[in-house]
């Protein structure tokens, strides 16, 4: 018997990589972004904005696609001060979505994070390794979802395939 | 190895990437002599015990960060009185 | 640690079966006898009379003396480079007043735990003219020393799989072709032919074969043999084996020189003491104030079960990191790359030997059912440019051979050349760009790429 | 008739369920819960293997892992070798044959060996076959080495897995400490992971008929495991065997057959915040004269395979000890209503508790086993008493128990010490080296009652023999039954001065096959310490090393085969040049890249020619999208490049750029690049595709660490751009046909400078670089348009015969303009002075990273190696890149060597780049590449042969 998931390659999002200091940012910003996930690698959301604590001084705001110019209007990275980096980076990274009754055993499989609910909760966010390669990992309905940088796509979409075979 | 990261907590050491024993501070090379330079470029501790190291939490946040790891057992340990 | 144990299945064939040797045997064996008047010799003869004596009357291989208070030169660890040191100390240079001081058992550190691979395909001008010499000298070590080293000059094939790495490998054939090395290319044919198991790889795999080199001085032999035959033949001149004794510190005189050194057993004078102690290195040289650009390394090999013979070659696969050889017990002994991170844990870290085991699977995929029977670890140092140090130090009388990552290749022509170092007081010329000077102008000796980290 | 040693009823058999197997090719039946070993026991199959050295008849001995005789080779679909047959468990068409031996383990032709045994003690090898040499001999040993055949295949179907996994509290061994452990735990919340290697959970307790209050202990096991099951805290595998035990608590797993029939086997990393080793104990072996015969057997597995599979290996037994634990296998083998000729014990007196389980039973004290007869199966055991009393005893099986052994295999891999027990004259788990704790019978306690409340037991006592040693002594006695290790062996290593316990193991090759010794290694260094007449504990075991048991690579390599070994990277323009014919290679930091672009029937040279006549009279383009590519933002980026590059970045004026080297602070080159001042505070810099991610380390490396205060945020954006470089002198007729509201023209968009805009209708960034030495422009759009653009480009370029250029033309046209390249010219040695290149090293800046350094080096004596350019004397002369210039060409030290040599369309010649000796003061002069068997001379020019001075590039 074979894994019972589903795997969706998602398509592109809106996302802003964000460094600097939280207040420079917020002040920058405004109320564009969601309310400010103060604990390290975890996320908030409203509006459809999702805004994820990954690093020291460093954030990345998501949205859907159709938000990125309304969100690259608001954020302007090009025009914000000097103590703050925006940058857009919607190309950068590729969603995956793994959902099912057996999605914790193919995460197992590709990455050595801790998926316990007590070590991952609903609104962790982070970093990790994934299939070897640098991952976001994060929860979603009914499973997980993670991104890896856009020209590893194909990799992943392969290796994925063959651990659910 | 399980590395401890300041920001993330522990991680599997795949996470990391090794980033060599933490050296000297860099002397200035316009007043240094010859050989100091030399010492400090190419001489590292190697000791049989702790080892004050640095790793960088490539797959993870990022974070360049520095432990003190025992070369014999690879535990990660507090840093010897002495380095304080 | 690999183990190369024959079996002895068809041992009756093989005496039965080569009726029209026996006459060189027997004239071989007795110019041997004459060569190694001191020493019990070992032969085929020599093994019949002990039979019927039921093995009570082999002599011991090497004495236990008493630990004397002076001596004109310390060895400091009875590894490979240290017995070969030493020998060639008394044999070459009639210094026999020699101790090699060992703190565990002889043999028993990196040479205990390699894979066996000798060979002398470098890059340089500095280094191919060194492996030449010792390939040369290892050949010629069985007879030398009474002692089967079991030598098996098998042949190393590179199985390349990237440009890159093929324009390196053709880089060193043709400077290799200088100093009469022999590298040579094969087509991806004559790669099947060479070695069959060889069935990964292919058009569409993630890295196609290309073509291979062919190293044909290459061999492997039996590391306990090396170390024994040398323990063995240098005890037998005169050099004393001290097992269990651990040096706990270098002396340095009043005028700075070294003087002697401190053991578990008792100060120990010496004018001039030689460290050849692989990953230890800068443990005792910092007793006596100097430090080195060393760092200790781990680096892992493990064996298979044993199986008939499938591999009659060393393989070597640098694009995918792992090379291997199967023994003569039928063991396939592998290594991979080594973990960058200080070390004297001998150990194996998981993620590594995942890296090799994957790569291997990859070309040799009817391994998948072949089974991992041991693994271990083994500490070295490497110096801060990757090339080995050999040099007396700014304390006078102390002499280091270092750095020799893969150094088991190096035992012969490294014994050699330090034992000229010792009772000259100059370098080898074979030796003579790997003193510790040349990193007094940053004057790196890089061998860039050499083959899967050995 | 089948299966004449099977009792009519007991054990944990299924009846119902018949199987059929073959076994040296003669058929037989067994039962659903059977091992191959129970089987060939219950069809009396005596004579099962031959010896690895003597060939000698050997039988099955134990039960389980430590099987150190009867090792299997199983052929068809599930073909693997040197499997113990007390490991395998049986089911239908099962087919398995012995290893080393031909043509069966009853007739073995290999057995002449026999003869000649003592000729061949320990080490005879290193004292024969020298002469003429080794390889003389080698082939027919090789041939007789290696056991089983190698795999020819991989497996068929199915495949392997490895995983990870977290806990709180890993268990090894479902025995009934284990299984104890795994309940507190679970009841206490814990995660817990609790793997066993056998088929089903209760370790020692399968084997024996014990009680816990009064109920079947297996009763209780199966309690246990129902309620383990129930608890969702708690993972439970059988057939796992926990074999290795890693640093930071981390132990590996390998699972057979998990419950996904598509699994073959799975691994698992076990990360376990605490680990318990509850891996019991291992019978070890009493060391006699042929005490190999088939038919020898471990007390333990003798009441193994009577109370767990229903069967008696023999049918008169007589039983040998120096411990209690025997005493309980009589007791139920007399309950099965087995004849138990004799029991001899050791020792001087047998504790009367101990004698009250075997009433009626001949036991005699003070009483060894001298010797057995019977080659092809025991006929008679010779009792010797203390005062040299001998009698033979009759009979067809000889059990026998030296003692245990606890399990402490995975306790030294974790670096946990050891203590030689005098009473239990075993070594104990002492000092823990990590978070574990070893119980139950691993930890030394033996008997069931220390274990559980409620067990019952007999209590465990010994007196230790190493060895029966008589005097008269004939015919081998056995240390490490499979590797041929006798008692001699050893001897004749101390003697021969190999007295280390490591000596002697390697000189004897005794613990060193594939059961590694796990009956017999201590009989050795027991053997080792009379002989040396000093403590076990100061003569100390070697070192256990992983694997606990073999295990196959296939389940350690996982899923990670195939297309997915390595990593890969494509950009969106890699399917169209798959799909147009390239031939792809590996161009490091995992990116497949297009080599050339072959038409039909043409071979690489002819593309290539091609492609560089398009670029140099024409136009090309390719897709630059693997540069890596970084954005720095802060107030402090302008010093920063300042210190990473060897040249002033901080004077460029936004819109403009500049080509940079950056160094290691001991001098050598890392990468070369192109840094654009975005505006005041943004900056944009390129790296080479292969070192892109060493870079990133390289300056975050220095921020953090060395250079916190300073404001510097570095954003990768490698994936966020893609580009087409269109290169060539019709590059702008290109570029004005996509349409682009930039102005193009060399005075408003000069060399070195960017644009943003809009081409084809595509946002995009456009630079004017050039790797090529043509005009070019690199057009930079979001991945997302990146296929789009790319085939807009080929349609705009159509006019003027545009090209897709791979990187072999990239290569010849950088090699034609003298550019360097990382690996090719820059290796290790060479500095930027070296290379021609002082220009980019700043004289004004009083500290960059490698400045010093480089100084120093040059001040050095040694006359350096620099960069030429070299024209062989016969225009149609390659010479092969990397081939050596030595002086005048003879056969000595080189003093140089050719980096590069192309065809060069513009020139029509080979033209090639050389480091030479003083090559910067040697223009004109002539070198001479020397190869194996041809010197060729080159005259040594400028390392340009296109374009010298840079007006195209600009125009």
């Amino acid at each position: 018997m074979s894994y019972d998931v589903e795997i969706v390659r998602q398509g592109l999002n809106a996302l802003f990589d964000l460094k600097g200091k939280p207040a420079a940012i917020q002040s920058w910003a405004g109320d564009v972004l969601p309310t400010w996930p103060e604990r390290p690698n975890s996320r908030s959301g409203q509006d459809a904005v999702e805004l994820y604590h990954i690093g020291r001084n460093h954030w990345i705001a998501r949205a859907a696609l159709d938000q990125e110019v309304k969100l690259g209007e608001h954020l302007r990275p090009t025009d914000c001060p000097a103590d703050i980096s925006i940058v857009q980076v919607s190309d950068t990274l590729t969603f995956f979505r793994v959902t099912g009754p057996h999605a914790d055993e193919v995460m197992s499989i590709a990455c050595p994070l801790d998926f316990h609910e007590t070590e991952f909760s609903e609104d962790a966010v982070t970093y990790s390794e994934l299939f070897s390669l640098k991952a976001l990992v994060m929860r979603c309905k009914g499973g997980f979802e993670f991104a890896v940088e856009q020209s590893f796509g194909d990799m992943v979409e392969d290796y994925l395939s063959r651990a659910t075979a | 190895m399980l590395i401890p990261c300041p920001f993330c907590g522990e991680r599997s050491e795949s996470e990391f990437i090794y980033g060599g024993p933490v050296g000297a501070d860099r002397p200035d090379p316009n007043t240094v002599s010859d050989a100091e330079w030399v010492e400090y470029l190419t001489v590292a501790p190697n000791p049989l015990g702790p080892v004050h190291e640095r790793w960088w939490h490539a797959r993870g946040c990022g974070e360049w960060l520095a432990i003190w790891r025992d070369t014999r057992t690879h535990d990660i340990v507090e840093a010897p009185d002495d380095s304080k | 640690m690999c183990s190369c144990i024959p079996s002895y299945k068809s041992i009756w064939v093989i005496l039965q079966g080569r009726c029209a040797l026996v006459k060189k045997l027997i004239d071989g064996t007795y110019l041997l006898m004459n060569a190694m008047a001191t020493m019990q010799n070992y032969s085929v003869f020599s093994l019949a009379r002990n039979a019927f004596s039921g093995h009570r009357n082999w002599p011991l291989a090497w004495r236990s003396p008493p630990l004397k208070d002076q001596y004109d030169v310390v060895v400091i660890g009875a590894g490979g480079h240290g017995l070969a040191t030493a020998y060639y100390l008394a044999k070459e240079f009639g210094i026999k007043d020699v101790a090699v001081l060992e703190r565990g058992w002889l043999g028993g550190g990196n040479i205990a735990r390699n894979t066996v691979t000798i060979r002398s395909n470098y890059m340089r001008d500095e280094s191919i003219p060194f492996y030449v010499k010792s390939v040369a000298m290892y050949e010629g070590l069985t007879h030398e020393l009474n002692f089967n080293m079991m030598h098996s000059k098998r042949t190393m094939v590179d199985v390349v799989q990237t440009w890159p790495k093929l324009r390196e490998l053709r880089r060193r054939q043709l400077v290799m072709d200088i100093y009469g090395s022999t590298y040579e290319q094969i087509s991806v044919n004559e790669l099947h032919q060479r070695i069959p198991a060889l069935t990964g790889g292919g058009p569409d795999a993630r890295l196609p074969v290309i073509c291979g080199m062919v190293h044909t001085d290459a061999g492997v032999n039996r590391h306990d043999a090396v170390a024994w035959g040398y323990a063995r033949a240098a005890d037998a001149l005169g050099v004393e084996i001290h097992q269990q004794t651990a040096v706990q510190s270098l002396i340095r005189g009043t005028d700075g020189n070294i003087s002697g050194i401190e053991t578990n057993r008792g100060t120990v004078r010496a004018k001039k003491v030689v460290v050849a102690v692989s990953g230890h290195t800068t443990t005792l040289t910092e007793t006596a104030g100097l430090k080195l650009p060393l760092r200790t390394m781990n680096l892992t090999a493990f064996v298979s079960e044993p199986v008939q013979p499938l591999v009659d070659v060393i393989v070597n696969c640098p694009d995918s990191g792992f090379y291997f050889s199967q023994s003569d017990k039928g063991e396939m002994v592998i290594g991979g790359a080594p973990d960058m991170g200080q070390s004297f844990r001998r150990d194996i870290k998981q993620n590594v030997f995942e890296d090799t085991v994957t790569a291997m699977l990859s070309l040799f995929p009817s391994f998948k059912k072949l089974k991992l029977m041991r693994q271990w670890g083994g500490h070295l140092d490497i110096a801060h440019d990757a090339s080995p140090i050999m040099d007396q130090t700014e304390i006078p009388g102390l002499f280091v051979t270092a750095g020799w990552w893969g150094g088991y290749k190096a035992i012969p022509a490294g014994g050699l050349t330090l034992a000229y170092l010792v009772a000259k007081e100059e370098p080898h010329p074979l030796m003579s760009s790997f003193t510790l000077n040349r990193f007094r102008h940053l004057d790196f000796v890089m061998e860039a790429g050499t083959t899967t980290a050995r | 008739m089948t299966q004449s040693n099977r009792h009519a009823s007991g054990g944990r058999i299924d009846r119902g369920q018949p199987l059929r197997f073959a076994f040296n090719g003669k058929s037989y039946e067994g039962f659903e819960g059977d091992t191959l070993a129970s089987a060939l026991v219950a069809n009396g199959v005596r004579v099962t293997a031959r010896s690895f050295k003597y060939h000698r008849p050997r039988g099955i001995v134990g039960h389980g892992p430590e099987e150190p005789a009867t090792l299997v080779e199983l052929e068809g679909e599930d073909a693997s070798g040197n499997r113990p047959a007390t490991t395998i468990p049986l089911r239908e068409g099962l087919r398995a044959r012995s290893v080393n031996c031909w043509p069966s383990p009853e007739f073995d032709l290999g057995g002449v060996n026999q003869l000649l045994g003592r000729f061949i003690p320990a080490g005879f090898y290193y004292k024969t076959f020298k002469w003429p040499n080794w390889h003389l001999f080698e082939p027919s040993i090789r041939k007789a080495a290696g056991l089983a055949a190698a795999p020819n295949n991989p497996p068929s179907s199915g495949h392997f897995e490895a995983r990870h996994a977290h806990t709180d509290v890993l268990i090894a061994g479902a025995g009934p400490a284990g299984l104890q452990a795994a309940l507190e735990a679970g009841r206490a919340g814990k995660r817990v992971f609790l793997a066993d290697e056998g088929t089903e959970a209760g370790g020692s307790l399968l084997n024996r008929n014990l009680t816990i209050n009064g109920q079947p202990a297996m009763g209780w096991v199966d309690d246990a495991v129902q309620e383990l099951r129930e608890m969702t805290n708690v993972t439970h595998l059988q057939k796992a065997t926990v074999w290795a035990y890693r640093e930071h608590n981390l132990l590996i797993v390998n699972e057979r057959n998990p419950e996904q029939d598509r699994i073959i086997e799975r691994s698992w990393r076990v990360r376990a915040g605490e680990v318990i080793i509850a891996t019991g104990a291992t019978e070890r072996a009493m060391v006699f004269s042929n005490n190999d015969r088939p038919g020898v057997m471990l007390a333990s597995s003798v009441q193994a395979y009577v109370n767990r599979w229903g069967v008696t290996p023999g049918k008169r037994l007589v039983l040998f000890t120096n411990n209690n634990s025997v005493y309980a296998v009589a007791s139920d083998l007399v309950a099965t209503g087995i004849r138990v000729e004799a029991i001899l014990d050791s020792r001087a007196t047998v504790p009367q508790a101990t004698l009250d389980m075997v009433p009626g039973l001949s036991v005699h004290a003070s009483t060894v086993v001298g010797d057995v007869r019977g080659r092809k199966g025991v006929k008679a055991a010779k009792a010797v008493s203390a005062t040299g009393v001998e009698s033979w005893i009759e009979c067809d099986v000889l059990a026998h128990s030296g003692g245990w052994n606890p399990t402490v295999h995975l306790w030294s891999q974790s670096r946990s010490s050891l203590q030689f027990d005098e009473r239990l004259a075993a070594f104990l788990p002492d000092q823990a080296a990590q978070n574990c704790t070893a119980i139950g019978a691993a930890a030394g306690h033996l008997a069931l009652d220390q274990i559980i409340e409620g067990g019952e037991d007999l209590a465990y006592e010994i007196e230790p023999l190493w060895r029966v040693d008589l005097p008269d002594q004939r015919g081998k006695a056995f240390l490490d039954i499979q590797n041929d290790v006798s008692v001699s062996d050893v001897h004749l290593a101390l003697r021969e001065g190999y007295d280390n316990v490591e000596h002697v193991k390697r000189y004897t090759t005794g613990g060193m096959g594939i059961d590694q010794g796990k009956t017999g290694n201590i009989n050795i260094i027991g053997t080792v310490a009379m002989q040396k007449g000093v403590p076990l504990q100061e003569v100390g075991t070697t070192t256990f090393r992983s694997p606990y048991t073999p295990v196959s690579f296939g389940a350690i390599g996982g899923l990670r085969e195939g297309s997915v070994l390595f990593p890969y990277r494509h950009t969106p323009v890699t399917q169209w040049n798959e799909d147009n014919g390239a031939v792809m290679y590996e161009a490091g930091a995992r990116w497949r890249r297009p080599g050339y672009f072959p038409d039909q029937g043409e071979g690489l040279q002819e593309a290539v020619n091609r492609e560089c006549r398009a670029v140099r009279e024409g136009v090309g383009v390719y897709d630059g999208s693997p540069l890596g590519t970084f954005e720095l933002k802060g107030r402090d980026v302008p010093q920063f490049l300042d210190f990473v590059y060897s040249n002033v970045m901080s004077s460029l004026t936004p819109g403009n750029g500049r080509y940079g080297l950056m160094l290691s602070d001991d001098g050598l080159i890392l990468d070369d690049g192109v840094v654009f001042r975005l505006d005041d505070h943004r900056w944009l810099v390129s790296t080479s595709t292969g070192h892109a991610d060493a870079m990133n380390q390289h300056m975050e490396k220095l921020l953090q660490t060395e250079f916190p205060d300073w404001q510097v945020m570095i954003t990768t954006v490698t994936s966020q751009w893609n580009n087409a470089t269109i290169c060539g002198p019709r590059a702008r007729d290109v570029m004005q046909a996509l349409g682009t509201d930039i102005d193009l023209s060399p005075e408003a968009f000069p060399f070195m400078s960017f644009r943003d805009g809009t081409v084809a209708g595509f946002p995009a960034r456009v630079v004017r670089v050039s790797f090529t030495g043509e005009l070019s422009f690199e057009v930079n759009v979001a991945p997302r348009h990146m296929a789009a653009l790319w085939d807009k480009v080929l349609e705009a370029g159509e006019p003027f015969g545009i090209l897709p250029v791979g990187s072999e033309s990239s290569h010849v046209l950088r090699v034609e303009k003298g550019f360097l390249s990382l690996g090719h010219e820059v290796d290790g040695t060479a500095d930027a002075y070296d290379l021609g290149m002082g220009w980019v090293m700043s004289k004004k800046k009083t500290d960059y990273l490698g400045k010093r350094s480089i100084l120093l080096r040059r001040e050095g004596a040694s006359t350096r190696r620099e960069l030429v350019g070299i024209l062989p004397d016969d225009p149609n002369k390659q010479v092969p890149e990397g081939a050596p210039l030595t002086p005048g060409g003879r056969k000595e030290a080189t003093e140089g060597l050719v980096t590069a040599c192309v065809w060069s369309v513009v020139n029509d010649r080979w033209v090639g780049l050389a480091l030479l000796q003083g090559g910067h003061g040697r223009h004109g002069e002539t070198a001479h590449v020397r190869l194996k068997d041809e010197v060729i001379p080159v005259k040594i020019t400028k390392p340009v042969f296109h374009d010298p001075d840079g007006n195209l590039l600009r125009s």
